[in-house]
């Protein structure tokens, strides 16, 4: 066992915690109108609670326990069974790895948040999530970082970009098309009531996402290192191309577009942040500062589906950005860890990427549905009425008030 | 003796040089009131994530001083002056009526 | 000395001063009326320097020094004197060591603001806190981590059930009964200003935690890791059950609500987090939600003690049941540590826990009201007048405004 | 390779990029009026975003390259040429080196942003910035820790009193100077609008600057705990002094009165924190609270510069300060490292010190005029039409209003 | 001519509607100021940590509209239509008569 | 029947006992909006970094409750005890004149 990987495993479990609690719940609270900011953050700290209840009982034994034919974790890990302060996963304790990756089981579905913001039933959130995460999460995070039938193919996924941005993203689209829109929406909605408290947000999220990519290395080394480089340069390119075409095309930037640019540039490097230098972040985050900008157009506007907080434009499109191209960017020219080369020509890898791609889509937007169709029926029907959502979730739904200033 | 209600919306930014006019007039207790202003020359867009937001008004100050009848036209005329430096967009000042109020509040 | 080691208790510093700055502040400041919050937030600050200081100046010697029969540390280490880059303390430099123990001296008199918000005067405060800090947490710190007597009895207190939560709570109460209550209690109060502060604060405390619980194994191992694992799963569970608790009692849950059950849930776990497994988490945290969700109820209405932002309800008795059950979820068919074994049977256990609740209560209790009263002479009464309270101590004790929007 | 010494650095270059997002952005943000806090969380990461990628490009190579005449580096590492997961700096790995270094490089141009508040350009300030990083940042940074000319002469600066803070500090001035005053200055301004906000930054720069100086020392060893203790302490003795002169000056003491004394006693220490140890901490705090509190007079009311958030008067003379009073306190009486010894006596050390101070007030000072006249003329002035400054930068530049409540 | 001041307080939701009800009527400036309503049917109760808050109000807007007298029944009857989607709750209007205020006024 | 507008501005911490005195009359209906109070007794100086910042005004809620005739008298007085503990600082009350309203808003 090795105390200087296991210091900053623990270290980064904690910058990952910091990312759903307060950094997204600010990110998102800001966004959305004051009066419904406390019900956004009370989603974060449901899902939260809930997820981290339903790792230690069960997810984690669906992710990580012995693979049963590549498709998910036998219940050999139930409720951490085995798991003591002794037992080890490569160099570092086998509790600390746990909770590490309880932290990545967390923020997952809290991003689907921004998808249904300002009109959902807080019972549907828990339900939604609750199933969510052992029915999407767990198995898709199982197929590509628990000896599942995708890592045995050699996808290359390092921190996330298809367990955690991808399928969040998939999802929030679905719950977004089967909730249906916002009142107003698209054209008489109020702005975001606190772009402050946004870019607070995002700043955290920058922050904790050092412990996202850095600590997905397991290790305090290089590789480590080398992950913080591309993560941070990519938020960096992001923050710079999501403005650039702000000011192209409305004539200046904003506070809330660059605190986006950074989100999807980060979004989009995570699965490639192990693999790829400092150029590959560059060119990964300056990607998803254009690509994400007008992908958040395409749904919006063009499929017209009210995907409140752009989860699906910042996280699914970055993710997939960021899995496909890892498959050039990693070659070591471009100063990357060069792992493509042992898996195989770039091509054969992105043959592979492309795959994962797809099964992860297919499988999150078909349990999807079905999750919030059946959730549905449980709380008949998981949207709140007119009233409630032109009064405001945060009376409504929790009796509170965001301001009383 | 008979007390009027002078009021006018002005720009956030001129409440102060708008008080201090005031106050050369003899009108020391003034009443400021955050509003909204809707109107044909206001409002702007704003744009978040390539969205457009119409934001129809602007932020300004209601301002309320009430006035014996005597020091109405000069109040009025140094609202007016002082609220704009630009002698084409000075605020309209109204005035209204108003019925006795408690003796207490008279003599004050 | 392990450079492993020393980076996790360097983080974990950073962590815990995180707790009190900006932690702690902000989730005081949104809970009191917006014209006192800077007031709360320049107390914490107060606190922060004055502790610090002391805690350099005579407080680490009287916690750490060389054992005086038992009750107190001698005045060997008085300004840190003999603590050099060499010299350790296990496998950390004792200056690490020193700093690590600090960070507690600092959020423990911290806590007590809770109880005295929006009607103390701020020389009151940086009297009461200095005074506390030497009288009341520096003996109870040697008693149980000094090599006092409650360590040779071997007591369980992993990282401040005993040093930390229950003296403040206690502290807390008795300052509340004697500065009175706030004009206006309970029936006419204003509600929090500004929950989404509030839930911002405690997600940083819940962040810090790990710091606080995990950091007190002084090693990274699995011991640290394992502490972080009951930490969160009872910080998730106080969430769960004290909302629970609001939804079945008001038909809704609140962030409010959900935000102080994390912190009952922490404060209760703190005691037993080394101890204990995943599964004791659980348990202690549940019960947290439920029994300090009507403790506050007890203190505000029954007893009629203005303990505003309920410390003693949450970080007294929470501290109490962890203290009390730890003797029990030590065991090693919960996952746990298994020390209780070591320390005798579980009843033997919990009559040295009874008895050092009992100490600390009592010591606790007694000297603090020494302190009110002496402060109270000194400053002449330490409440401010009617007028100040109304108009807000932002404005009379600060001379600053909250708010200028 | 020392896997402890890297994962702490590792955690510290996410500490310090803590401090310029979202610290420093809440900071400034708090201190300014609501209808322009948004520009200035702007400028803060359109700096961090500029500043990072021009670190990775050439900045780094400027600073750390093969040596030029003891003035510049060469070209040898642009781009992070060489700089893979395997090699090293010290016991670390490069790549961790220069992602640390690259957190200072962000906070030091960002901190300059409080010169030019409420009235600038913005791509006034992305030029200046970038200038600044390459023609004054990396120079300097090359001269005192690239093993240029002072490095040379034994100049002593633990973690950027010269590099950082008297460099900003004085460049801070000089386009405060040029900018012009802002409307109403000084008489007719607004207070901060949200000094909780500027509290809460305070809090998580302080958090922030454990890794900033901690981390200086490459290591998680005795000397990285000690250089902790020296800037907690400064801290906490910056927030009393500063406090107290208000005190004693205005009756009371104000909240964003103690969190600039924080930072001024943080700015202060920087350059000293490795050598002293917690009693020069002591000193130096104390002595920043008392003289950066009659510098902010100074400049603002003798000199009539409008240098908004007193960025020299915190950061220039409390650098200052540090960089002179280190040649005496880290004399091993006060528990310093005594390194002032190895350095030769206490005067010509001074001596040194007081040659590097005028060499790095003459090049910053020279250069952020050259910089600012070229970036004027690019820009036809840097700064923005009466009207927009009146409206607020937030709307005018940026398109975005603070707070919709 | 004779300006009045027609003044009614609606729900905070109900503003946009209410103006764009005004334009049509030909009334482009409007102030809009935010308020407290206290009402039998208003205020609710939050509840903090077990604790009941009476929140006795409700927030809404005061609008305001300066118009000539000629406008003024189309103006309370617009404001009133827009005020509420169910004719039973809709915000009650009042008339307030204004003096001269300032020629400059008048004639813009 | 006529109706009139009692209006008054009081210190934000008595709004709660003078809705309450308003209630004993028989006035539930009640608008509160916040404001700046600029007046010779008023203003406090804020210092920040050792600047010294005038602010002129203080907080304060304008209560406006539009009664009856009949009722006017008792409002006021009302309002006026209500308005300060202490009798030398109680606040001034104004009542406005209204024309007919919307006779739905009258039968309401
Ligand atoms: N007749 C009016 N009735 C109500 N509010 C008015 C009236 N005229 C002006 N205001 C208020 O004052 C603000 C500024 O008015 P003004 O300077 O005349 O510009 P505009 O003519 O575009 O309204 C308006 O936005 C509105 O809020
Ligand atoms: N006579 C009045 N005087 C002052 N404010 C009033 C009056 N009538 C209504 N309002 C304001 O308008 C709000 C809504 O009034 P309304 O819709 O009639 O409900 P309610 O009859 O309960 O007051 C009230 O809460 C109050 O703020
Ligand atoms: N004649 C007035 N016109 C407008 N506002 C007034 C008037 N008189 C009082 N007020 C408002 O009520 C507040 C308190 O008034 P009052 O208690 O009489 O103190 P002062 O006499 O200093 O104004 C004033 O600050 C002002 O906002």
């Amino acid at each position: 066992m090795n105390s200087g990987d296991t210091a900053w495993i623990l270290a980064s479990t904690a910058l990952v915690l910091l990312m759903t609690l307060p950094g997204l719940a600010l990110f998102y609270g800001g966004l959305v109108r004051s009066r419904s900011v406390l019900s956004v953050m009370m989603q974060c700290f449901g899902i939260a609670a809930a997820a981290s209840l339903l790792w230690l009982i069960i997810g984690y034994s669906l992710s990580f326990g012995d693979d049963l034919g590549g498709v998910l974790g036998g219940a050999g890990k139930v409720f951490f069974d085995g798991v003591n302060t002794d037992s080890q996963q490569g160099t570092i304790p086998e509790i600390v790895f746990a909770m590490f990756q309880m932290t990545f089981a967390i923020i997952t579905p809290a991003l689907i948040v921004g998808a249904y913001v300002e009109r959902i039933k807080f019972p549907a959130v828990l339900l939604i999530s609750a199933a969510w995460v052992l029915l999407v999460y767990s198995p898709i995070c199982h197929w590509v970082w628990g000896s599942g039938w995708l890592q045995e193919m050699g996808v290359m996924d390092f921190a996330g970009g298809l367990v955690v941005h991808l399928s969040a993203g998939v999802s929030a689209l679905v719950i977004a098309a089967m909730l249906g829109r916002r009142q107003g929406f698209p054209g008489q909605l109020q702005p975001p009531h606190n772009p402050g408290m946004t870019a607070a947000g995002a700043a955290l999220l920058w922050v904790g996402w050092f412990g996202f990519n850095g600590g997905s290395q397991l290790a305090a080394d290089g590789g480590a290192g080398m992950a913080i480089a591309a993560t941070h340069i990519a938020a960096a390119a992001g923050a710079a191309s999501w403005s650039a075409v702000e000011w192209l095309k409305f004539g200046r930037p904003s506070l809330v577009g660059a605190a986006t640019g950074v989100i999807a540039g980060l979004a989009t490097v995570t699965p490639a942040s192990g693999f790829v230098g400092p150029a590959g972040g560059l060119i990964l985050g300056a990607v998803a500062g254009v690509v994400c900008f007008f992908a958040v157009d395409v749904v919006k506007e063009r499929l017209k589906v009210d995907d409140s907080l752009d989860v699906f434009a910042v996280h699914g499109v970055g993710g997939a950005i960021g899995v496909l191209l890892v498959s050039f960017l990693a070659a070591t020219a471009l100063q990357g860890g060069g792992v493509s080369v042992d898996s195989g020509s770039m091509l054969e890898q992105l043959g592979v990427q492309a795959l994962a791609l797809a099964a992860v889509v297919g499988w999150a937007a078909g349990f999807t549905f079905i999750i919030v169709k059946a959730s549905s029926v449980i709380t008949g029907g998981i949207r709140v009425d007119e009233q409630a959502e032109l009064e405001g979730l945060d009376l409504t739904a929790h009796g509170e008030r965001g301001y009383d200033l | 003796m008979a007390m009027k209600m002078v009021a006018a919306r002005i720009q956030t930014h001129r409440l102060d040089p708008v008080y201090a006019a005031l106050l050369e007039v003899g009108v020391s207790s003034v009443t400021a009131i955050e509003a909204k202003g809707y109107g044909e020359m206001f409002g702007h867009t704003e744009v978040y994530r390539g969205a457009e937001y119409q934001v129809a008004f602007m932020q300004l100050v209601k301002i309320e001083a009430i006035v014996d009848e005597s020091l109405v036209e000069q109040t009025v005329a140094a609202l007016r002056e002082a609220s704009s430096t630009d002698p084409e967009r000075r605020s309209r000042v109204w005035v209204h009526d108003l019925l006795l109020g408690d003796p207490a509040g008279e003599s004050s």
